[in-house]
């Protein structure tokens, strides 16, 4: 059931350079599935940020969500302290579908501010006795976060594009040296990136989890739409068809 | 207290719907609440067959504000009678179908295939949208046209018809006058006004179409002024809207000489809104001592 | 980093003015800071005579917006020239005196006292404010009488006249496209929209015209709009405005086409906003990959 | 000089009904003069709100204002806390001329928040010696605030509309019931009362401070302009030639 929550910060911190991690209360954070967002309301701002669940708690009833400072909406944000709340509306979309995969090895491919739902999934593939490879890239090493908690779930290779921490270049140029092994792709981030990395894993099952400027979030504007693979004159609606789709089933823009 | 307030075929509990194009066809905004509190349900425009509508993005934020430029994406009319429709007939409340097009043809046939469903109270025919590239915001601008597509869609309608006018005009009063002589048993405004932001760091408007239309509280002012003016030369119903986030955004309307209200993209920004502005508005009319909604309508023209 | 940038008439030093109305004749933001710093001045609205305006209120707050409807007034143009202009000299900056008038006569007679001073380097030509009973608005929605008064006032002027464009219009780049061939050197855009808000206690507007000009950052994609669209239409320099609070705005306006912009209610809000945007400027355009302020007009149009 | 400055809140206190006292510190506090505003900005709100000075501590080089909660904005004002920062521009408008005037006796008539700058303008003629009669109207018992200051300073007439307190009526019926001697009034309070003064105090001088919906509050803007009686085609502004007037000099709305 979604539903528009008021909920307390619980803790915020800053991780990286300009990205922050919150820890959210709520009643319903046990039903946050890895690849699902939340919908955040900001006093003075028309619309609501959309922000991914980047693990939950469930003995604390909690989940956290990881952002970074792009424009006004996530500076605001930024400001809020423990103890704050925020108007919340949760859970939005859909999810990796791992209960109806059969996946042994999952290759996960993040970048920048799609690398947080991948944790929360990384993290509930390994506690069903998948393994990991995680590959992550960022634009510079101050921006890096999470990287000790990925590598204690699997082997994990970052690429920054300044080269000022591991690999220097991208994502897909880690997967193509690395070229490890695996069933199910799973990757969030950037549209080109997300272009890329399906382009060179096209001969794999694998899912992706995109990004649109969002009205309503919740399925009535269609602001959000993406075109079919098989119609592009078909589209489906990232906010609530999503952001989770199949690696071959959109056409990316 | 009484809510109730009536118009052409339209006898609503309360005064506040939802707008055309914030709703969708009332099924995500069912999982928050009892569609049966509102006074009405405004859904999605209808074409006549089914649009994909404009390149992403498509909305984008401003100051009080927000663009967008779905362009018209639905899933054709006869889907919309056929599925979209018979969800919203479990709950108390009349529907009202929002017909566009490119062509006086196309509306037509929009009006005549929902003229099959038995789900709607009453049409809204929207000549203002601007984000189409055909038709729409012609339509909503020049009289002719209005007047044409307005008398068309009358003759070929069996439910009443809202003519929802477009503010990107030199003269509302000129055009409400011309619809309102055409047939229509009520006006419906305001659409949006035609906006853009530039991305500054792309060099290059956030909407892809370019061009979007501006909606929220920022064009409340405009509203009401155009709701106030028309209201003192045509004496049919009038649905107001444009930026309500309150129930004494809702009085301003009723006193501006709105019958009802729809509710826009408040819905975005608290998918309570319309339950909240309806709990919140018996308290309202009564701090400004009204004893119902009928009893405000027009109120604000003394002086 | 370079702020200068060229129009007809006015070699300005940096792009940011304010805007008429919003800045009285200057003297008492003079005691805020050096007005020299500034681009250029545009100053409160002449008329043939001395006018008393409309009565009061005459301003309201909107969401992220104002109302105005001050009805012109002023000491008159005569006035103006002795004792207002003056003072202005002792500054490094043009001066821009903004022609109003109920009557193409009005106008002309204004536009010819104003030849007698020396201390202006343009007019603006005031076809739009929708605050007034005669003239004012008509001029600027009525192609016909936009093109009548644009042309003989561009006759009797001694200095470049730039035609300032009113929005509330079904179409701006006819009417940008009428001034233009009627010989305005330059556009000035935008007047302020038409809007209205209703005291909920006194069941009337709270301007006492009733109707007042939408101003501030809410009308801003209207204004970015409708530069865009003409940029795209008629080559004469544009100033343009609507909204400006920021460095970042005034680059918005210089990617949609404008050639400079003028800065208005934002001076209510701070008084110091011109210069402190002024200030901003140039990082704001290293930002974003900018060189010049020359560089970057105008380009907002790609793709 | 007129300036704007970002001044601290020193203390923010509740007085009242809606009514709160807020102290601030800033260099200029010395130079306000009584009948003079400032000009106070607020975040998310387009225009400034005009508030009279109700007092000047030179030693502590602060200034006090007290205002009531009409609208969203006094009611935003009203959610301050000592410490925040409020964003002023001051000194503005004229001031009562009391050195220009031979005052022996003065008579004090305030309504509501009129009752502010008049508190301000009594201290400061008591201090020059002036004998002070203070005729002050409330709404209701719950409004009232500075009685006790204004006793300290003279006799002082409370009247309130509803009868809770003191006379039950308007100003002007103290004025009539007590029939104060004076060589000069001053009032501030809303237009309708303001109107009664000056019609029932006709014969003497006297003085009034105005208020209009304003836009710059510095006079560049005409927003905030009253008639005059002896050309009511001519006009002043109140935020800059007022809010300070001679009874007689404008024409009452
Ligand atoms: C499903 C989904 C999940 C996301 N998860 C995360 C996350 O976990 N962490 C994170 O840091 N960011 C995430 N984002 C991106 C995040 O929503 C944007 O960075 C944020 O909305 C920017 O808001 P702003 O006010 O800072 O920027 P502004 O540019 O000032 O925002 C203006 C408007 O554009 C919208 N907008 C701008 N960029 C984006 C974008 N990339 N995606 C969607 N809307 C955008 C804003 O929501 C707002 O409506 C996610 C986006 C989506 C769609
Ligand atoms: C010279 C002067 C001195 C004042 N001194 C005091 C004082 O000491 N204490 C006090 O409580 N109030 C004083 N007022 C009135 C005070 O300015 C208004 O109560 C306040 O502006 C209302 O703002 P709001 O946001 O609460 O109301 P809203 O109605 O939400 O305000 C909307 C707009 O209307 C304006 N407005 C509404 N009422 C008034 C009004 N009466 N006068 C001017 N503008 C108004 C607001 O400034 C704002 O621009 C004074 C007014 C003036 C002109
Ligand atoms: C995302 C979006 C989609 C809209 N789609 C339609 C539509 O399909 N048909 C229509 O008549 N109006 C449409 N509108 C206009 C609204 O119904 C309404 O007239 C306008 O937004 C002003 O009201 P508001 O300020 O409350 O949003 C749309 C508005 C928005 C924001
Ligand atoms: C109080 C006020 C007075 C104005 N007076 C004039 C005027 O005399 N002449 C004119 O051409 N425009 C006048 N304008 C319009 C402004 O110059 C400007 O075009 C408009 O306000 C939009 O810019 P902004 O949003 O930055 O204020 C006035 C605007 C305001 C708010
Ligand atoms: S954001 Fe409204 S349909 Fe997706
Ligand atoms: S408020 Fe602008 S002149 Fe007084």
């Amino acid at each position: 059931m979604i539903t528009k929550q008021l909920l307390e910060i619980q803790s915020h911190l800053q991780i990286a350079a300009d990205t922050f991690e919150v820890v959210l209360k709520s009643p319903l954070a046990e039903e946050l599935r890895p690849g699902q967002f939340v919908h955040i309301a900001l006093k003075h701002h028309m619309l609501r940020r959309p922000v991914s669940v980047a693990g939950v708690d469930l003995e604390a009833g909690t989940f956290t969500v990881i952002f970074k400072i792009f424009g006004e909406g996530t500076r605001v944000l930024s400001t809020y302290q423990a103890g704050d709340q925020l108007d919340v509306i949760l859970p939005c979309g859909t999810y990796y579908p791992i209960d109806q995969l059969d996946v042994k090895q999952a290759l996960i491919v993040g970048g920048g501010i799609g690398v947080p739902p991948l944790y929360y999934l990384a993290k509930t593939l390994k506690e069903k006795g998948v393994e990991i490879t995680s590959i992550l890239g960022f634009q510079t090493k101050d921006q890096i976060f999470y990287e000790e908690k990925f590598q204690a779930i699997g082997d994990t290779y970052i690429a920054t594009n300044d080269g000022s921490y591991g690999t220097q270049g991208f994502v897909t140029d880690i997967i193509e040296k690395v070229n490890p092994s695996f069933d199910y792709f799973f990757s969030c981030g950037p549209t080109p990136m997300l272009k890329a990395v399906s382009n060179q894993l096209a001969a794999h099952n694998g899912y992706i989890s995109l990004e649109e400027r969002m009205g309503c979030g919740v399925g009535t504007c269609y602001a959000c739409v993406v075109p079919l693979k098989e119609d592009p004159q078909k589209s489906k609606k990232i906010c609530k068809d999503g952001p989770v789709f199949k690696a071959n089933e959109v056409i990316l823009g | 207290m009484s809510l109730t307030t009536n118009l052409p075929g339209l006898s609503l509990k309360n005064p506040v719907m939802p707008a055309s194009g914030c709703f969708g066809f009332g099924k995500e905004y069912s999982q928050f609440y009892d569609l049966s509190k509102l006074g009405a349900i405004i859904v999605k425009a209808a074409t006549g067959e089914a649009r994909y509508g404009n390149p992403t993005p498509r909305v984008a934020e401003t100051a009080s504000g927000m663009l967008n430029a779905i362009g018209l994406q639905n899933p054709g009319v006869k889907s919309i009678v056929d599925e979209e429709l018979p969800f919203l007939r479990s709950f108390d409340t009349p529907v009202i179908a929002n017909v566009a097009g490119s062509t006086v043809e196309e509306y037509v046939k929009v009006t005549k295939e929902l003229n099959r469903s038995e789900d709607i109270a009453a049409i809204e025919l929207n000549i203002s949208c601007p984000n189409v590239k055909e038709g729409g915001v012609q339509f909503g601008t020049d009289p002719e046209l209005a007047k044409e597509v307005t008398a068309q869609v009358k003759e070929a309608s069996d439910y009443p018809v809202y003519v929802k006018l477009s503010p990107n005009v030199s003269n509302i009063v000129e055009m409400a006058k011309t619809v309102a002589e055409a047939g229509a048993d009520g006006l419906s405004m305001i659409n949006t006004l035609t906006g853009m932001q530039i991305n500054l760091k792309q060099r290059k408007p956030i909407i892809a179409n370019k061009t979007g239309g501006l909606s929220g509280p920022a064009i409340k002012p405009i509203a009401i002024r155009m709701i106030y003016e028309v209201r003192q030369a045509v004496d049919i119903s009038i649905i107001g809207m444009g930026g309500i986030m309150t129930a004494d955004d809702v009085l301003e309307f009723l006193l501006a000489g709105a019958n009802a209200v729809a509710v826009g993209t408040a819905n975005f920004q608290n998918p309570m809104a319309c339950p909240e502005i309806i709990d919140a508005l018996p308290a309202v009319l009564e701090k400004y001592g009204f004893s119902s909604v009928e009893e405000a309508i027009g109120k604000g023209h003394i002086g």
